[in-house]
């Protein structure tokens, strides 16, 4: 049964829907002015989810056409969900407001290729992570992963270099191979269980040959979306090639589109499933991402890829929560701290990371290169986005109060409290590993110059505002310690009661 | 040995030798020679499983459309193919990757000959439901009603992709026609063809289309069948592709998601939720929203099929 | 044996030589072909679950039968993008190729402009 | 009458399924382009030919057996055209070498 609340959901899927429709018949500049107008309604919207959750304390559901499942379809929000849409409402807002100086329409034409596509695949991906947090089905599911590849892959090559062709294709590549390996999944359990409700699955499905068969397909799929680590070779010179606002999008967003597919899968369709080995490897290839990545960020010689690099090991992070959240007692995996912690890390990374991508545009902007080493005197130069860069990368190093602080200080706790010690190393190593990458710009940065820094543009004040306002965000999200924490595990237990039967 | 699975072994063994044939020869071109058979062999394998609306669909987008797109892909790559020869992995990747697919088949043999007995179906569901969607094929059913949210949002998968493909235009050439100019002898046979043939193709695509609600067909192999009928007429030069900038094209392009969009959204108020039909109206309602889907699915599949912009609108 | 076992058979010999071009094919297009070969795999496991559950007057379970539907038309988009992707690839570049350490730029000669 | 129908059916279809094995063993057996086109063409219109009409009585109505008619119609109009391209092209390419 739908909820009373539940056609907010509805709302919010259908919102940028209708933004995009209306802003391909239109084009031209209006593209900029619909997509502009679509995103205040679709954060009050999110906002509303959040609150609307957070006074009924249950899960708000919305059967779609009365259609009940197995038949059917519904679309569910529970506290994950919630605050992962308030969370890329607020990116995707932000970085519209970003994006409008790179991709305006230039006055001589009625309508440009850049600008048009962009704010249309802006509103794509958008439209495709609140289908991927509020879907309830394992085949809708995979319909909004397509969508979201599709609208993530032109963004990367927008410039349309050979370069950045080759990074696009190499990603679809990818891409295409992980959603069928994904679908290959699906059709397995359907076939096991005949229904793809994630909520009736769960009650049904046992630990045995066709659910391992099926998980590890779809698990090594959602992986090589996601790049975790050996399945990464993709993203950086995507990633780092891609125009500031799309680096901004693909690094904070659409990796978390697979990755929260897989918390869905293994925390919500499937927690007895993978067993303790399953976790150990998860956290295992987290560990080795986020080592490995951290030391090949460290001697990268380019801005935008050393921060592309240290995705890669943030993404780490976010793996390290499976074996944490594992309880041996019930041999499942469970709701609590590590669960909180590791979507925390996801939320955080998000807000730093499209901060950070923002304040490598600008000083690309600036300076007409992002090599580190010739970076000197640029905080003389534009000390509010260098500012903001460190802001976030203290929520990268996890310094307190940020959010990545409180992500890390949950993860530790679970690890510290589980005796899983060798966790807290891979944790406290990976934060040595990343002030490293961070201070080594820094030095750079506050440093001074080599030869007289000349800015070849200006760089808009409020530009620079947006970026600081992310990168603010993402160190004051610490404080949801206070209360808003709570949001992340409402209609959880409820689940995993679903699950212990 | 029965004579039907006997014949059934024959079709397996040729979809096997063909995709085979497809990964082993070594001119792309041949190869993908080799997938349209492919593909026409797997739709008899569809026929086979009971599944005619799926078979429709394969033989129309699965082997047609992916088969004429990539051959016409292996006949501008031709000069490539060297090149890649020389990037062959070793024999070490090479049996490990066999190694790997090899485990993948294995498992996926050993969980398809598990599945539980008796079978999980929807089928009696799908059939007791069906009255209230005023459809009597099943699969219309499914994809119209049950599952509407997964046919809209394929829609709108369609339509990016449809985006993505235009963005990557030059610069210069935006708003520009697709594809390359196609010349042809005014009085050749590609030409007779593309006068005498859409007529008869059309009226078949829309035959198909409006037969899916009660009988295997629908929106799918309809659309195809006219986008085929644009496409071999753009062929032969008796039309040529319209500018992307054109408003009436991009109307055409959105108006199978925007009349399910404004369906969906009445139901809010007609039936009680979004995507939900009244009774009464379900078969109306579906038969709209197909016409629109029709339109939208031949418009965007020809257009996908003629690329980017390639050359500039004006002259 | 039956014709659905024969079948499901059929269909994971295909996943599995489709992984296999897959991964060792280096060409884009020879990569997107066998993707294709690989779908057809997938697809025809999702028709075997959906013969398997034939009842109720109708010769399979409509709904993997409607999911291959919606399947084949999100891959024949993703064909699309991805041929033109290569396409815009080869037209910049003069070469089709994934590497990495490959030359970016026009100047690696044989650019086929028109 | 249902007999002789029935052997009437049998004998077209087989006919018509010795064409299609005579005409694919020219496609594999000839030497080039233009006779291999030959032995596709006039066996191919000839073999569907056949079969369709050994099915005619078999289709169970006037509305299908149009159908059949229309179906084996569109073939032999398809197949003529897509002859005549190849046997234009394979003619360009002699000339060329």
């Amino acid at each position: 049964m739908s909820t009373p609340d539940g056609f907010l959901l509805v709302l919010m899927l259908t919102a940028p829907v209708v933004g995009l429709l209306i802003a391909f018949v239109l084009g031209g500049r209006n593209a900029e002015r619909v997509a502009l107008l679509t995103m205040p309604v679709g954060l009050i919207i999110a906002v509303t989810i959040a609150v609307a959750l957070w006074r009924s304390d249950a899960a708000l559901v919305y059967v779609l056409g009365g259609w009940a499942p197995p038949l059917g379809i519904v679309l569910r929000a529970d506290g994950l969900s919630a605050a992962m849409l308030v969370t890329v409402a607020v990116v995707i807002c932000a970085t519209g407001l970003f994006a409008r100086a790179e991709f305006r329409t230039p006055e001589a034409v009625p309508e440009a290729r850049a600008p048009f596509s962009f704010w249309i695949l802006l509103l794509s991906v958008w439209a495709a992570m609140n289908m991927v947090f509020l879907g309830g089905d394992l085949f809708n599911l995979y319909v909004a992963l397509e969508l979201l590849t599709f609208a993530a892959v032109p963004l990367v090559c927008l410039d349309g270099r050979a370069e950045t062709f080759r990074a696009a294709l190499r990603y679809l590549v990818f891409a295409l191979f992980g959603s069928l390996l994904y679908l290959l999944g699906v059709a397995l359990l359907y076939g096991a269980y005949g229904t793809l409700d994630i909520a009736m699955l769960a009650a049904v499905v046992r630990p045995e040959p066709v659910t391992w068969v099926a998980g590890a397909l779809m698990t090594v799929g959602l992986l090589a979306k996601t790049a975790l680590f050996p399945l990464h070779l993709w993203l950086p010179p995507a990633h780092a090639g891609a125009p500031a606002p799309a680096s901004a999008v693909l690094s904070a967003l659409v990796v978390k589109g697979s990755f929260f597919i897989l918390v869905r899968l293994w925390f919500d369709v499937m927690p007895a499933v993978p067993g303790e080995a399953g976790a150990q490897l998860l956290g295992a290839l987290g560990a080795a991402a986020i080592l490995v990545s951290s030391v090949v960020a460290l001697r990268q010689a380019r801005l935008k890829l050393l921060i592309a690099y240290s995705t890669l090991a943030q993404i780490g992070y976010l793996f390290l929560m499976f074996p944490l959240a594992f309880d041996t007692g019930s041999g499942q995996l469970v709701s609590g701290v590590a669960l909180t912690g590791g979507m925390l890390q996801a939320i955080s990374h998000a807000t730093a990371k499209a901060a950070m991508f923002m304040t490598a545009g600008l000083m690309y902007q600036a300076l007409g290169h992002d090599r580190i080493a010739e970076l000197g005197g640029v905080a003389r130069a534009l000390p509010m986005t260098v500012f903001a860069f460190g802001l976030a990368g203290v929520s990268l190093i996890g310094l307190p109060p940020s959010g990545g602080f409180l992500a890390k200080w949950l993860l530790l706790t679970a690890a510290v409290g589980g005796g899983q010690w060798w966790w807290v190393a891979v944790i406290l190593i990976g934060g040595l590993l990343s002030a490293g990458y961070i201070f080594k710009v820094l030095a750079q940065a506050v440093g001074a110059p080599n030869v007289a820094l000349t800015l070849r543009a200006p760089v808009p004040r409020h530009r620079e505002a947006i970026a600081l306002v992310l990168a603010l965000l993402s160190v004051l999200l610490g404080l949801v310690a206070l209360g808003p924490i709570d949001l992340l595990q409402i209609a959880r237990p409820g689940l995993a009661l679903v699950h212990s039967q | 040995m029965s004579w039907t699975l006997a014949l059934e072994a024959g079709l397996a063994a040729l979809v096997l030798g063909v995709a085979v044939w497809t990964l082993s020869v070594r001119q792309t071109f041949a190869a993908v020679v080799a997938f349209v058979v492919y593909g026409l062999a797997l739709t008899l394998v569809w026929v086979r499983l009971s599944a005619l609306d799926v078979a429709l669909t394969e033989a129309a987008i699965g082997s047609g459309l992916t088969g004429v797109l990539l051959l016409g892909a292996a006949a501008r790559l031709r000069a490539t193919e060297a090149d890649a020869v020389a990037e062959r992995p070793g024999a070490g990747v090479r049996a490990a990757a066999a190694a790997l697919a090899a485990l993948v088949a294995l498992a996926l043999a050993a969980a398809v000959l598990y599945l539980p007995e008796p079978a999980h179906t929807l089928a009696p569901a799908a059939m007791a439901e069906l009255p209230a969607t005023g459809m009597r094929n099943a699969v219309t059913g499914v994809l119209m009603a049950y599952r509407a949210a997964d046919t809209l949002l394929e829609k709108v998968v369609v339509l990016i992709s449809l985006i993505g493909v235009w963005s990557l235009a030059q610069d210069k050439l935006w708003g520009g026609r697709p594809g390359l100019l196609h010349h042809a002898d005014p009085d050749g046979a590609l030409a007779f063809l593309a006068r005498r043939l859409p007529p008869v193709g059309i009226v078949a695509g829309i035959y198909i289309a409006w037969l899916g609600a009660d009988q295997p067909g629908g929106a799918f192999p309809g659309g195809t069948i006219i986008a085929a009928m644009w496409l071999l007429a753009m062929m032969a030069g008796v039309t040529d592709a319209p500018p992307i900038s054109r408003r009436w094209l991009r109307l055409v392009l959105v108006a199978g998601p925007a009349v399910f969009l404004a369906v969906g959204f009445s139901g809010f108020f007609t039936a009680g939720a979004f995507l939900a039909y009244p009774v009464a109206y379900a078969k109306a309602l579906i038969v709209v929203i197909e016409v629109g889907m029709v339109l939208t699915i031949a418009a965007t599949l020809g257009l996908l099929m003629a690329g980017p912009p390639e050359r500039s609108d004006k002259p | 044996m039956t014709s659905v076992t024969l079948f499901g058979l059929l269909g994971a010999l295909l996943v599995g030589l489709g992984l296999f071009g897959l991964l060792v094919h280096p060409h884009p297009l020879r990569k997107i072909l066998s993707f294709n070969l690989l779908g057809g795999g997938v697809f025809l496991l999702f028709g075997v679950v959906a013969r398997r559950g034939a009842g109720a007057g109708l010769g399979g379970d409509p709904v993997p039968q409607a999911l291959v539907i919606t399947g084949l038309v999100v891959a024949f988009a993703a064909t699309a993008l991805a041929v033109v992707l290569l396409l815009r690839l080869f037209q910049e570049s003069g070469s089709a190729t994934l590497r990495t350490d490959a030359p970016a730029g026009k100047d690696a000669g044989g650019a086929a402009d028109h | 009458m249902s007999l002789v129908l029935d052997v009437f059916s049998i004998a077209a279809i087989c006919a018509g399924a010795f064409f299609f094995l005579a005409g694919t063993a020219g496609l594999l057996r000839f030497p080039d382009a233009l006779t291999r086109l030959h032995a596709l063409t006039k066996a191919d219109n000839l073999g569907l030919g056949l079969v369709v009409l050994g099915l005619l009585p078999r289709a169970g109505g006037v509305l299908p057996a149009l159908k059949l008619i229309a179906i084996w119609l569109l073939v032999l109009l398809a197949s003529a055209i897509v002859s005549q391209l190849i046997g234009r092209a394979a003619r360009r390419e002699s000339r060329l070498q």
